[in-house]
């Protein structure tokens, strides 16, 4: 076995577990956010002079987005907290669609949490103060998964619901393209 | 009865065979030539030798033991006092998951299966299993299985879902990651290995036993080998067909198990227990059958009532399928069905009551001396018979509405499961020891590991009975104190670490015996079935002459000379068919080579089984490598069978 | 082979010959329909209008036309003899997109327009070519009303009164306008967006009271009708549809017409404790007035949420009609079609107001309505006793109606239970008809009602009462009915009890209708036809494809110049077009409540649009 | 067998008094399953000693040399003719024994199915990951009840329990009252009470249902009617007004932060039910579903910090400020 083996060999390993730790791990607490909020983040515009200076994307989001526990939270929120009753299980309703390739206000994980902390004017209310940054964060994971952005080992094919949707495990990844805000 | 099958079926002269002329070492050596197993690592990964085979499994099957043993100690630790935070919520529930499906689906079943495997040929009196290939793969099958178990675990993927695994807390929806399908895919591995197993010891058993080895001569062992191998092949499919639809529930989004589109989330009980059930005697069978055999050779005498034992252990075997809602009846089915299934639950113990008796008037009739292993199978009747008859306890409705997923149940199945399978496994262990490595264990060492685990397990699960009658929950994690459960708790911890301790003198036994312990004549015990027939260990090829049986205990009866029939060809591996009945030789069979291919096709189904764990399409991509590795497992040989008149 | 060709051409023979035979006939019949109550020729068969509006003087200053509700045009230049001959006279588009419901109004010279949100009003001044504005009302209603408003941002229209327009905003609040110069004259605040309220119901004027009610019921609102001074726009008096009788005005006028609704306070013993501040109820559709009576009625919505398991109860006074008092308020009697609805079948659709034939000659005042649960009512409208109720669609959601009692018998096989879903439960939760009304014609005697065939799936979970989200509890798919048409248009004799005719549509019917004194009804589709058809035999004589879906009540009117125009709103919304307002997706067949399920092709055939149309013969 | 009684004895003794006993048979179900225990394991010891008196008999009696029937004197096929007829007459016992057991278990199953006869109260029990929903129906659908994780029974009055599950399968076991009925996503399951004794017990979820099923209790209290009826009634009324200024901050927390959206205070905004309803929490005897007993120190530690108490719950650690804390546990306190 040749040393360049064995280390690509370890290399492996250690990938798998860490793919495995990321997508499975299983946080009960948020770890002591600060003052910071995912409302830092903002829908994509146009930025005056140098835009990659201006475009904010908030780490936190790596965390949340493809782990399997979050996106379990998020789900069960989504459902608890309402946001099935506009924006259905992604098709929409009251509320735009989630499934789709379209974004108002940025379809990134920091942005979506950012929209449902901040709420959005065309009638998405703000959970700021209703919902812990945590549980918003969570429930942004699964709205990335609505539209297949996220690893598809880390979803649940269905809920324990009326067949809606087909098989989140099998939806195909959207492009996420900002669309222009519903103003009329 | 040789001269004359030898003036019949005068082969040509050609052909070399063992017979007068080729005898002793000049046999030995052709003999060895023919069936040892290629050198070097290839070799060994390429064998389909029954008792490699068999060796593997019980190794295999003992390291999950241990591993699943480290599981309860750490399990005792953490409820040896109320509200401890040793372990915390989420990794009790991996660890006792692990604990369950580790004992019951990569220790109890395979350990029983490889036994099955290493002695069912010897004891039949034949040179290999009937698909020596197939029980080669079903090994690797297995060894993957519980790696992809064990590997996940320690990767942090390990399931939470309770062995049991009922949906929908295993489901899509509640069963979060990919830890249910890790459990869901661990079992269909070992699906198919143990249907792959049971197959080959089905055909073994039913075509390969000595001439003269009627059903009604074959060893305790070998007919509980017969009837578990046959529950097995009908049992697991049902298992399989739920591991399928949580699978396919989980992955592609059906709805077997979602009452809301009209699936069911009780389906999946049906089905698990219909496999759960009988896989508990599928545990029990063999271990009847060993404490038959060290019973019979310990006490000096055939077994009393070899009939009713037999028909106790079919009995056995059949009612076990009509047991499985005694599982369920907390479960609001409707009342009258609980009926029949209580009764049924009950009526079980009447097979295993007759044999209990049959194992004491044997005793009672005979002389047993007090070596280890009856000495385990006097501790197996004392705790199993408590196992047994808090069965009979909760196979009423009324009390097991109180007692079910308590300790109670614990405490029962441990004593049923442990008591009733792992105390005549380690008496069997000890029995044929010997047999299998050609040197004694220490009668000191074992005599006190067997006092050290006896006691130690009536410690740990004796107030298990306790603790569930005063209410304490199975799969808690921790429980709050002042409910009198601080002193039960205490106590079967502290069994708990005395038997994980006494287990481990039992496999320091077990390693110094392999290399230091007292060299085993072929017969140490001076048992009477064919294993004790041949060398210490056994020749690859098991039997130099195929022997010929007269009666249910040829050894004994034979005094020492066994007659043999000849003519079977020595450089090519060949085995004496006869049978089914009668046991009257009727051909001679081609038996497989080593080959690399099982072992291969073996890994080509791992990669398909966790690809489908990831992915739908895995099922058909993955039938690609594995279709290779069957074609060349499958391809014909090259040589042309000679033709040659056939037994008949 | 032969033998078949003969046939065919037989059979088509013999159905033109009977066809033009029916037409000649329907034709010297409308000659003899000389006035609206021709009825005394007809004898005790036919049925009148209520008297409760005036003469047609060729306004449409009121979504309904007239305090009756009819939708019925006394104008009689478009026959269906030259109805193929109508053209577009001009078209104004309101730059609008969400779904258009309200009828334009007109008044003299004058055409109102009123937009779903943002709820401008357009004045047009038909006097001239094209019909220019006038002047233009933008009350700038809250956007964020958009997100709280169950089916699409929409308004049903505005009344018109002694010189004033009346609208409610999406965002809670009334206003009068001065239809003179569009100024606003007073704005009310009544509804509470972050309670999920919202108004888009069509206001009724009525004795100096302007009733309007509020919408919400999918959001946990407490539903309520208010007056409120139509000088001012101060409230003169509320009336909840639950709790405590003195919150709905319950007091000691009030005499039900059956044991179930009388008894104290049901409206809080009929719920679980304090379900009913968030039971629904919300009064969103249409209100009725006789004048002579001095009752206005008007039904109430689904009670909160759908999932029918967590208010267990009558759930009163949701699912019902209400007849009150217009001056106090007072409620007169109470019916409630669906108790404990399981549905969301609200009891909003229209009421119309007739003179009913009783058996001993004499008529008696009655009302007419097509429920949304499937049931045609005809009820003494003193008493609120029902006459008759039958299927006008397919049912299997209930069994019936016990006439006795009152009360709707329930199908137990298709009661939704948690964690099951039920399948083919007909109808759907819009109902055979949802809000879209009908139109009554006296001429012909028959009630043409646009309606629904669409069933569901359903399945109910518990639901989480977050102020300002939706209440719900159900995940519904629905989809076409039996026969696979998920519309239809049929004309129902209300006195035999029977269906006339009935024209089924591809899509589902989202649009009011309209009767003409010419013997035309028209109506539009949701791919935007407008059609024309035969009053008697319902045969289509002419259609006319606008740009978007119409969902809008078609009007007539007599212009400046003399000649009987036929306007109609072009704009797809709305619940059933939701899909294409809201850009939904498909996939989900959940979306829009389960519409989006039902319209999968709507996307396809329809793009948003907000255009009126306005039709008449050429010079 | 003895060492089990000497073992069973002392523990059953202390037993007796406990609140989550089986064998405590403080309800109709739960007195016959003690009946029944009794005579099972009564006819189980006396097997279970006749077997251990034959196997010990079997090993350790004398023999003499030439009476054996072993290979040495060549008799090892044989059967001493005693042994035939004992199997006879095991095989019968075991028989019998099983058959009275059987009927005996019939027959206290027919006694607990009689005991549900027309049932006098009806509660709705709905399990949820971790927690219980409990609500009490009426004929006056108005005077329903809704609390949780606990359990008011009337001693002596049938109580029909109906059963469901919001999530997955859970179980219902108050083992002083009765045995277990599972609670099945889409199937309603019911169990029938009747208390014989008043007093505190504690039932537990007993089907494995996730992370927390260990923290998934109930406190049950078993009381005179009067005392129920009393209970009853203040249940029904609306959670109790801030007196100080203190639990009006509290209570404007409660109602309009994060704690609204989940839990019900009857008769203020907080009118969410995916959480359990507080709106008389503080009269409650637990935190949690049993997790921690009331007090103000656990109160605290609840609020402050629910995922170290019980991880994994779906209540969310919020991080409330010094004084929120203070504020939101001084209106629960006030939530009698």
């Amino acid at each position: 076995m040749s040393s360049r083996f064995r280390n690509s060999c370890a290399i492996l390993a250690v990938a798998v577990l860490l793919g495995a730790c990321d997508r499975e791990e299983r946080q009960s607490r948020a770890k002591p956010l600060g003052e910071t909020v995912p409302a830092a983040a903002s829908p994509d515009t146009i930025y005056p002079g140098d835009p990659s200076r201006a475009r904010y994307v908030d780490a936190r989001g790596a965390s949340y987005e493809g782990n399997a526990f979050a996106i379990a939270q998020g789900q069960q929120l989504y459902n608890w907290m309402n946001c099935v009753g506009c924006h259905a299980h992604g098709g929409g309703g009251m509320g735009p669609a989630l499934m789709d390739e379209k974004w108002r206000y940025g379809g990134r994980i920091d942005q979506i949490a950012a929209s449902i902390y901040q709420g959005r004017p065309n009638g998405m209310p703000a959970w700021r103060s209703k919902l812990t940054e945590d549980q918003i964060w969570q429930i942004a994971a699964y709205v990335r998964s609505l539209s297949g952005q996220v690893r598809k080992d880390a979803v649940s094919a269905r809920a324990d619901s009326v067949s809606n949707t087909p098989p989140q495990t099998q939806t195909v990844r959207q492009p996420v393209r900002p669309a222009d805000s519903d103003q009329q | 009865m040789t001269s004359a099958l030898e003036k019949a079926k005068a082969p040509p002269a050609k052909v070399p065979r063992d017979g007068p002329r080729l005898t002793g070492d000049k046999l030995h050596a052709r003999l060895s030539a023919t069936w040892e197993r290629p050198r070097g690592f290839i070799g060994w990964l390429s064998s389909v030798d029954h008792k490699d085979i068999g060796r593997r499994y019980i190794v295999a099957a003992l390291v999950f033991l241990a591993l699943g043993g480290a599981l309860a100690v750490a399990m005792r630790l953490q409820l040896s006092r109320p509200q401890n935070d040793l372990i915390g919520a989420a990794r009790y529930n991996e660890i006792f998951t692990m604990h369950g499906t580790t004992m019951m689906f990569l220790f109890a079943v395979p350990v029983m299966q490889g036994m099955q495997i290493y002695l069912t040929p010897l004891m039949v009196g034949t040179r290999a299993v009937a698909f020596p290939r197939l029980t080669a793969f079903s090994l690797w099958t297995y060894i993957a299985g519980g790696c992809l178990l064990w590997i996940a675990f320690l990767l942090n993927v390990g399931p939470d879902i309770g062995w049991f695994a009922y949906p929908p807390l295993s489901g899509p929806q509640y069963g979060v990651g990919k830890r249910p399908d890790i459990w869901a895919q661990m079992v269909t591995f070992t699906e198919v290995a143990a249907l792959a197993v049971a197959v080959s010891l089905t055909a073994t058993i039913l075509k390969q036993r000595a001439p003269g080895m009627t059903l009604a001569r074959m060893p305790i062992f070998v007919w509980a080998t017969l009837v578990t191998s046959l529950m097995v092949i009908f049992s697991m499919p049902s298992v399989a067909l739920a591991s399928s639809f949580l699978l396919s529930d989980r992955l592609v989004g059906t709805h077997f198990y979602n009452p809301a589109e009209r699936g069911d989330a009780l389906l999946w009980q049906h089905l698990f227990w219909f496999f759960g059930h009988p896989e508990v005697y599928i545990i029990f069978l063999p271990a009847t059958g060993f404490v038959s055999e060290i019973v019979a050779t310990f006490s000096r005498r055939s077994i009393i009532a070899y009939p009713i034992v037999v028909l106790s252990l079919v009995a056995t075997g059949i009612l076990a399928f009509g047991l499985w809602v005694h599982h369920m009846f907390a479960t609001g089915l409707p009342r009258v069905g609980y009926s029949f299934f209580t009764a049924a639950s009950m009526s079980v113990s009447i097979p295993t009551g007759l044999q209990i008796f049959a194992w004491i008037a044997t005793m009672w009739t005979g002389r047993p001396r007090m070596q280890v292993p009856l000495l385990y199978v006097i501790a197996f009747i004392i705790t199993f018979v408590i196992g047994g008859l808090t069965g009979v306890m909760i196979a009423a409705v009324p009390l097991d509405l109180q007692l079910h997923d308590t300790y109670f149940i614990v405490a029962h199945f441990h004593y049923v499961l442990i008591g009733g399978a792992v105390f005549p496994l380690l008496g069997a262990i000890t029995y044929w020891f010997p047999k299998a490595t050609g040197r004694m264990m220490s009668e000191a060492l074992g005599k006190i590991s067997f006092w050290m685990i006896f006691l130690g397990f009536q410690l740990a699960f004796f107030p298990m009975h306790i603790s569930g009658l005063l209410g304490m929950p199975r799969r808690v994690y921790t429980y709050p104190a002042g409910m009198g459960l601080e002193l039960p708790n205490l106590l079967s911890s502290i069994g708990g670490l005395v038997v994980a301790l006494a287990v481990l003198l039992f496999v320091i036994n077990m390693l110094a015996s392999v290399r230091r312990g007292r060299l085993a004549p072929a017969n140490p015990w001076d048992g009477t079935s064919l294993e004790w027939a041949t060398t210490s260990p056994p020749p690859s090829y098991n039997f130099a002459h195929i022997p010929v049986v007269d009666s249910q205990s040829p050894l004994w009866d034979g005094k020492g000379e066994l007659a043999v029939v000849h003519g079977l060809r020595v450089e090519e591996r060949e085995l004496l068919l006869t049978t089914v009945m009668s046991a009257t030789p009727d051909v001679r069979d081609p038996s497989a080579h080593p080959s690399p291919w099982p072992v291969i096709a073996a890994a080509a189904l791992t990669v398909m089984f966790v690809g489908s764990i990831f992915s739908p399409w895995a099922v058909l991509f993955g039938t690609v490598p594995l279709a290779i590795a069957l074609t060349a497992w499958f391809w014909p040989k090259t040589k042309e069978p000679t033709l040659e008149p056939s037994i008949s | 082979m032969r033998r078949t060709t003969i046939s065919i051409v037989a059979i088509v023979a013999l159905v033109l010959a009977v066809s033009l035979l029916v037409w000649a006939l329907g034709a010297s019949r409308e000659r003899s329909a000389a006035t609206a109550d021709e009825s005394s020729g007809n004898s005790a068969k036919a049925i009148a209008a209520a008297d409760a509006s005036p003469p047609d003087d060729g306004n449409w200053t009121m979504p309904g036309k007239d305090y009756a509700s009819t939708r019925f045009s006394a104008l009689r230049q478009l026959t269906p003899r030259n109805v193929g001959k109508l053209q577009v006279a001009f078209t104004f588009s309101t730059g609008t997109t969400e779904g258009f419901e309200a009828p334009p109004l007109v008044v003299g010279s004058t055409m109102f327009v009123v937009t779903p949100w943002p709820n401008k009003v357009f004045a047009l001044d038909l006097a001239k070519p094209g019909a220019p504005t006038k002047w233009i009302y933008e009350p700038n209603p809250a956007a964020a009303a958009k997100g709280v408003a169950c089916c699409g941002a929409v308004n049903r229209g505005a009344f018109y009164s002694n010189g004033r327009l009346f609208l409610n905003l999406l965002d809670g609040h009334t206003v009068a306008v001065d239809a003179g110069s569009g100024k606003e004259i007073w704005r009310t605040k009544l509804a509470d967006i972050q309670k999920g309220e919202t108004m888009t119901m069509a206001p009724l004027v009525a004795e100096g009271k302007v009733l309007v009610g509020n919408s919400g019921g999918e959001m946990g609102v407490r539903g309520w009708l208010a007056a409120l001074d139509a000088g001012s726009g101060q409230l003169a008096w509320k009336a909840y549809s639950t709790g405590p009788d003195k919150d709905a005005l319950i007091g000691s006028n009030y005499r039900a017409p059956y044991a179930q609704d009388r008894g104290k306070d049901l409206g809080v013993t009929s719920w679980p404790p304090e379900y009913w501040k968030i039971g629904g109820g919300t009064v969103w559709g249409w209100i009725s007035y006789d004048p002579k009576l001095k009752l206005i009625y008007y039904g109430t919505s689904n009670p909160g949420p759908w999932n029918a398991e967590q208010r267990p109860g009558d759930n009163k006074w949701t699912a019902g009609v209400f007849a009150r008092d217009v001056a106090t308020g007072q409620a007169r009697w109470f019916y409630q079609s669906s108790p404990h609805d399981l549905f969301d079948h609200d009891d909003i659709n229209e009421i119309v107001l007739v003179d009913w034939p009783a058996p001993n000659r004499r008529r008696i005042p009655a009302l007419i309505r097509p429920s949304r649960n499937g049931y045609f009512y005809v009820q003494d409208r003193r008493t609120g006793r029902i006459l008759s109720a039958d299927p006008y669609a397919y049912v299997n959601g209930y069994k019936g109606v016990d006439l006795k009692t009152g009360r709707i018998i329930p199908n137990k096989e298709k009661e939704p239970k948690k964690g099951r879903v039920v399948r083919n439960i007909c109808p759907g939760p819009p109902g055979a008809k949802d809000w879209n009304p009908s139109a009554f014609s006296p001429v012909t005697g028959l009630i043409y009602i646009p309606h629904l065939n669409l069933c569901m799936d359903m399945g109910v979970m518990n639901a989480n009462y977050i102020p300002g989200t939706p209440f719900v509890g159900a995940d519904v798919k629905m989809y076409a009915g039996p026969g696979g048409n998920r519309g239809a248009f049929s004309a129902w004799d209300p006195v035999r009890r029977r269906k006339v005719f009935e024209i089924k549509e591809d899509l589902p019917l989202w649009s009011p209708a309209l009767a003409t004194a010419g013997g035309l009804v028209f109506y539009g589709t949701m791919d935007g036809w407008l059609k024309a058809i035969d009053g008697r035999t319902g045969r289509l004589l002419w259609r006319f494809k606008t740009g978007s879906g119409i969902i809008g009540q078609p009007i007539s009117y007599r212009g400046p110049d003399g000649r009987q125009y036929i306007a109609v709103p072009s704009g797809i919304g709305g619940w059933a077009g939701r899909i294409v307002t809201g850009e939904l997706d498909a996939r989900d067949p959940t979306a829009a409540l389960g519409f989006a399920n039902a319209t999968k092709d709507l996307p396809q055939r329809v793009s948003k649009g907000g255009m009126v149309y306005v039709f008449a013969l050429p010079q | 067998m003895s060492r089990v009684a000497a073992l069973i004895l002392p523990l059953a003794l202390c037993g007796c008094a406990g609140f989550q006993n089986a064998l405590g048979g403080d309800g109709g179900e739960g007195a016959n399953f003690v009946r029944l225990f009794v005579l099972f394991t009564a006819v189980c010891t006396f097997m279970y000693l006749l077997v251990m008196a034959g196997l010990f008999a079997a090993v350790l009696r004398r023999r003499r040399n030439a009476d054996e029937l072993t290979v040495d004197t060549g008799k090892h096929h044989e059967s001493a003719p005693l042994v035939t007829r004992a199997l006879a007459a095991w095989a019968i016992l075991i028989g019998i024994g099983l058959m009275a057991l059987t009927v005996a278990s019939f027959f206290t199953d027919r006694s607990n199915a009689a005991i549900t006869r027309d049932p006098q109260l009806s509660v709705k029990v709905t399990g949820n990951q971790w927690w219980w929903d409990v609500q009490y129906s009426f004929a006056d659908t108005s005077k329903s009840i809704r609390t949780a994780n606990e359990l008011h029974l009337p001693v002596g009055v049938r109580a029909e329990v109906t059963l469901e599950s919001n999530d997955v399968i859970h179980s219902f076991w108050i083992p002083n009252l009765a045995g277990k009925q599972d609670l099945i996503p889409g199937r309603v399951t019911d169990i029938q009470l009747v208390p014989r004794k008043t007093g505190l017990y504690r039932g537990q979820c007993a089907e494995f249902c996730g992370v927390q099923h260990a923290h998934m209790a109930l406190d049950v209290t078993v009381e005179s009617k009067a005392e129920f009826l009393r209970w009853a009634a203040a249940q029904l009324q609306p959670a109790p007004a801030p007196r100080t200024p203190l639990e009006l901050a509290g209570y404007r927390y409660i109602t309009t932060r994060e704690c609204s959206v989940c839990h019900n205070l009857s008769g203020t905004p907080a009118s969410a039910s995916v959480g359990p309803d507080l709106t008389h929490f503080a009269s409650r005897r637990s935190i949690a579903a049993g997790t921690l007993p009331m007090n103000k120190g656990n109160l605290y530690g609840w609020v402050a910090d629910p995922q170290s108490q019980k991880p994994g719950t779906k209540m969310p650690t919020i991080g409330l400020s010094p004084d929120e804390l203070h504020a939101v546990v001084a209106y629960l306190q006030r939530l009698k």
